[in-house]
């Protein structure tokens, strides 16, 4: 028996910002679940399930929000789940409704993820201090900015590397009109002289907090030969989960994240992924990350990922690898629907329908989410022909 | 579950709970590392055999976010596991586990889910589980909740009282020979229970769902690989979920419809059953859940005294899977229905149809 | 598309807004608090850590499948979720495994003074880090592998808990080799 | 650990002081609760929810045509709170109650604020009473009381 063939039959996505102070929670998601289903030319009768993820409930104060918003997502009398795996979420939850089209439980599911972060404040949520310990550490970027210092102390980077990513990514966001930062006039210097945060991390080398929605319609392979927009079809999926903090844990590169890459790549029968990818999605909520997920992911050679930061190779500008066209996390960062904007710009690629961001000629694409302290993994690769 | 498919043989070949009021000797993710290798070692596998993961849990209950990396921890997930988990009850994940053995890439799963309500109010913890904007701001607690819906029953006449304290009855009498009920006697009176004061109005102390910690763990395996680590396996013959709308005023709280559709289509009537875990928080959840089930004499209900001698939120589905699950294993019994809720008054419901051979 | 800094206009939907109140200042959001208490146990192997603090002793678990010594104990060996029952003394001095220059303040830390160093520091006899802060030198002399020690408060001031050492400050011995320090020493030891 | 020893214990708060987006539909609902006015929105039968959704609780299809609905109703369930919960705009014992205003097809959750469960009964009619202050929040509706011939007046 082998897993019945999924396509990504339509994408939709919210404009992307601080406050969306024009929408209750259920009117940003379903914002983004009309443009999918109008994406893949469905009504909402015509899905049988929806799979739904987000980041921590405490985000919005709503708990288990699916049960509140499943008659906003046309889940009455329907099934519906809630995945929930820190910030590899949005990516885990397209994983999931792609399960139920593989597995031919379904045939046609809705999956979205979601963030409304202007609710309350994400880092108080995300820093609840736990009593009896010692409170230090002030958000993700203090957990991450040691990790990142030992990558430069590994490789060797140029201090100016993360600049270099960031900069890129601003640059992309501003040909896509979703992205939450448009910042028109910056420059690099601005981006060197941003304020240090958690050094070595910047002000201007971190992901803004978003309010956004992303949805996808997928499909069987019948629903995806009938499609009447091109649809993406999805060559692997992986999910790896590794525990924090034990001895000889590599921070730095993951053996989860490692594994996880090798097992998409097996199933997509992809050998040099450098080659054989056209346009990459990866999660990147600080500069840094991009080198190091390239060499994780085996784009690059270790210790050597930001060489191809600093010769332009990830640049949408005639890059070989181009990364994050859409801007990516660095530009947009709604936590529980990020993941998923991984996948879907990687499936907008392969369809030609980027827009602006279109890599040319894109077949193959690549979609990344990550969580936790680089702990959760959730990557698919997604292709304009059938596997 | 659509029935045009046939799907790959899958089935519970290990379980392994515990309930209790308060856990104080341990933590949840001492306890579930100890429940987790209890099911995984009286069937022999290493978490390395185990094809894939999933797990079910909440924040709001635990205080914590993210609070699931933690219990990561009781897994041992290194070298790397391929992992899922859902912020929905057990059963869920056992559902999600499920569909990933359809597949047919991996033959084992191991699903786990836990729940510590002594830590919190979960009276209050669930009141932000409602309408964010017209329910959840006047704080309205989850037994009066239920108590809206069982005055309604009682007020059409569906159920009576002297239903629900026989409900009760036999929850308390059956959880005598459960070590996880928390609430079970075996010489409960059913005078007493029709005598007890209302607590929230109609509800009385008995008709309410004792809260207890606890957690539990299942392991599936499909086809061959099933047969090979259990002598008779509890096949999944049918499982589905579904939804109902949350706006209570907006529905007919004397039915649960997401109950009967989950059934339907789990198949629940090709067979006669021998015995059904049903999840409500109350008795008179526990009647409507039966009429939704067509449960009749034939079947013995909640032999474990069910969610009301014990309710872990986030694992009172699942055990209520393993519950009917080692019943089948030991021989006991054939031919089981499992059933677990989620949301304000039978709001999302899940029916697993289990078989021995 | 046209213009690509224009989001695609909202999906409004075209609401009917009943006369009585179309010309009024609508209502755009509305507050709504939430106030949750916990009543947070520690497990008894972070209890008995939390208790040998007023000691001035710092507590790891060691794991039955290889020694590998956790602080703090959590109960389990993360690696292969089995129990820990064995509690080890553990030194009070070790190594910087890793450390952050952090400009931000922490809420409810109104006492650290930004820009404070928050360092994983690995203890002689552990084969974790835990999180500590540095101080007693200059921020930029802080260093992967530097060697530090406790500075405990006064004997008077003990209590159960973590928070009964004040910093970590540099011990001037020789640094550890950054190859063998923080994680990255376990595989060394152990190949 | 000794068995004497009183374990160690903190009380953890989580607190927010979440602000919610309301959007046109339960924006246009809360403008009318700040004046003393109850909104519901139609569905594509004519049937009326109050309060109203963006959405057909079944259907999924966007609603449009808000309604006014009557200020009074009638209790179609109802139970007993006392105490009042902490955080719920109520200091005093009070029923709560799906409350069926007179114009609408489905029932809202609110309080009835009577003396004592003996003077709540399943179909009695109660008209809505409001505060003082009012900010555009659902608890700007103080409950509803029972009707007399006074307050049907």
């Amino acid at each position: 028996m082998s897993a019945e063939l999924t396509a990504v039959l339509g994408v939709g996505q919210t404009k992307y910002s601080s406050t969306r102070g024009d929408v209750s929670i259920a009117g940003l998601c379903r914002e983004a679940a009309y443009r999918a289903l109008e994406d893949a030319c469905l009504d909402w009768k015509e899905i049988d399930a929806v799979v739904i993820g987000k980041a921590p409930d405490f985000f919005e104060g709503v708990m288990m929000p699916e049960l509140y918003l499943a008659e906003a997502l046309g889940a009455v009398g329907k099934p519906i789940l809630r995945v929930h795996t820190a910030g590899s979420v949005g990516g885990s939850t397209a994983l999931v409704a792609a399960s139920l089209i593989q597995s031919r439980v379904h045939e046609k599911v809705l999956t979205i993820g979601f963030e409304k972060q202007s609710e309350s404040n994400a880092t108080w949520a995300l820093s609840l201090p736990q009593p009896f310990s010692v409170s230090i550490n002030a958000g993700a970027g203090g957990y991450f900015s040691p990790i990142i210092r030992q990558y430069m102390s590994r490789s060797g980077a140029p201090e100016l590397i993360g600049c270099m990513v960031a900069f890129k990514d601003r640059q992309h966001a501003l040909k896509n009109p979703y992205a939450h930062l448009h910042q028109n006039d910056l420059t690099f210097e601005e981006v060197v002289d941003s304020p240090m945060l958690w050094n070595p991390i910047r002000y201007s080398e971190t992901c803004p907090s978003s309010d956004g929605a992303c949805a996808m319609v997928l499909g069987n392979e019948a629903s995806g030969d009938r499609a009447e927009n091109p649809v993406a079809w999805v060559h692997g999926t992986a999910m790896r989960s590794e525990s924090n903090n034990f001895p000889g844990r590599d921070e730095v590169n993951p053996l989860a994240s490692r594994q996880c890459a090798a097992d998409v790549f097996r199933q997509a029968g992809i050998t040099n992924p450098l080659k054989e990818i056209d346009a990459v999605e990866i999660y990147v909520p600080f500069s840094w990350y991009e080198p190091m997920w390239l060499e994780s992911l085996g784009f690059a050679e270790l210790d050597q990922g930001w060489r191809m930061v600093e010769d332009g190779t990830t640049s949408l500008l005639g890059g070989e690898l181009p990364v994050n066209c859409s801007g990516g996390v660095l530009s947009s960062n709604p936590i529980g629907a990020s993941g998923m904007i991984r996948f879907a710009e990687a499936a907008l690629q392969v369809r030609g329908m980027a827009g602006d961001h279109q890599v040319d000629g894109a077949k193959k694409s690549f979609g990344h989410a990550y969580g936790g302290g680089a702990q959760y993994f959730a990557m698919w690769i997604v292709g304009a022909e059938k596997p | 579950m659509s029935k045009s498919n046939s799907f790959r043989d899958v089935a519970v070949v290990s379980v392994a709970s515990h309930q209790t009021k308060i856990l104080s000797e341990v933590n949840e993710v001492q306890l579930m590392a100890d429940l987790i290798s209890n099911c995984r070692n009286s069937v022999g596998v290493t978490q390395e055999e185990i094809g894939f993961t999933c797990s079910g849990s909440s924040d709001f209950l635990a205080g914590q976010a993210f609070s699931f990396v933690h219990t990561l921890d009781s897994v041992g997930a290194f070298p790397p596991i391929s992992e899922s988990h859902v912020e929905m009850d057990g059963a869920f994940a056992l559902y999600e586990a499920w569909v990933k053995l359809q597949i047919g890439e991996v033959d084992t799963a191991l699903v786990y889910s836990y729940g510590k309500p002594s830590a919190g109010s979960i009276i209050d913890v669930l009141a932000t589980q409602l309408d964010p904007y017209y329910v959840s701001p006047l704080w309205p607690d989850c037994f009066s909740i239920a108590a809206l819906q069982a005055r309604l029953l009682l007020d059409k006449g569906l159920i009576t009282l002297e239903k629900m304290a026989e409900t009760s009855m036999r929850s308390q009498k059956n959880g005598s020979d459960n070590p996880n009920a928390v609430r079970s006697s075996k010489d409960v009176s059913f005078e007493n229970l029709m005598n007890e004061p209302a607590i929230v109005d109609p509800l009385r102390a008995s008709d309410i769902s004792e809260i207890a910690d606890g957690g539990c763990a299942i392991i599936l395996a499909a086809g061959d690989k099933a047969k090979s680590l259990c002598e008779r396996p509890a096949w999944i013959k049918g499982i589905d979920h579904r939804v109902d709308s949350h706006t209570l005023g907006v529905r007919d709280l004397t039915r649960s419809p997401s109950a009967f559709l989950a059934a339907e289509k789990a198949g629940i009537n090709t067979d006669r059953l021998d015995l059904a875990e049903i999840h409500g928080m109350t008795s008179a959840q526990e009647l409507i859940l039966e009429k939704e089930f067509d449960l009749n004499e034939e079947t013995k209900v909640n032999l474990s005294g069910g969610s009301l001698a014990s309710d872990t939120m986030m694992a009172s589905g699942l055990i209520r899977i393993s519950e009917v699950a080692s019943r089948i294993i030991s021989g006991q019994a054939d031919r089981g229905l499992a059933h677990a809720t989620s949301g304000p008054c039978l709001q999302q419901n899940l029916v697993c149809i289990l078989e021995g051979e | 598309m046209t213009d690509p800094n224009s989001p695609p206009a909202p999906l409004s939907q075209q609401v009917k807004i009943p006369e009585s109140i179309s010309g009024l200042e609508p209502v755009r959001s509305v507050r709504s608090p939430i106030r949750l208490v916990y009543d947070f146990v520690p497990s008894p192997p972070v209890q008995e850590y939390l208790r040998s603090y007023s000691k001035k002793k710092i507590l790891g678990h060691r794991s039955p499948i290889d020694g590998a010594v956790f602080v703090p104990p959590r109960g389990v060996d993360p690696r292969h979720g089995v129990l820990i029952e064995e509690s080890v003394e553990l030194s009070d001095r070790g190594h910087v495994g890793n450390f952050c220059v952090t400009h931000l303040p922490i809420p409810g830390r109104d006492d650290l003074d930004t820009p404070y160093v928050s360092a994983w520091i690995h203890l002689d006899g552990a084969n974790v880090g835990f999180l500590g802060l540095v101080a007693g030198c200059e921020n930029d002399e802080v260093h992967i592998g530097m060697r530090v020690q406790a500075v405990w408060k006064k004997e008077e001031e003990l209590g159960n808990t973590a928070e009964n050492i004040l910093f970590w400050k540099p011990t001037g011995e020789p640094a550890v080799p950054i190859e063998k320090a923080g994680n990255r020493a376990w595989d060394q030891t152990n190949e | 650990m000794s068995e004497l020893e009183e374990p160690l214990r903190a009380e953890l708060t989580v607190e927010y002081p979440f602000t919610r987006t309301t959007g046109t539909v339960i924006g246009a609902f809360m403008t009318g609760l700040r004046e003393k006015r109850l909104f519901g929105i139609k569905r594509s039968d004519g049937s009326v929810l109050v309060p109203p959704l963006e959405y057909d609780p079944v259907s999924s299809e966007p609603l449009t045509e808000m309604v006014e609905v009557s200020q009074s109703g009638i209790v179609e369930t109802w139970t007993w709170i006392d105490p009042p919960r902490p955080q719920s705009p109520w200091d005093a014992p009070h029923a709560l109650a799906l409350i069926r205003l007179d114009g609408a097809d489905t029932s809202m959750l609110h309080a009835v604020l009577v003396g004592s469960p003996s003077e709540m009964r399943t179909g009695m009619r109660v008209t809505a009473r409001w505060k003082e202050e009012r900010v555009g929040h659902i608890a700007d509706l103080e409950g509803f009381i029972q009707e007399t011939e006074e307050t049907d007046s």
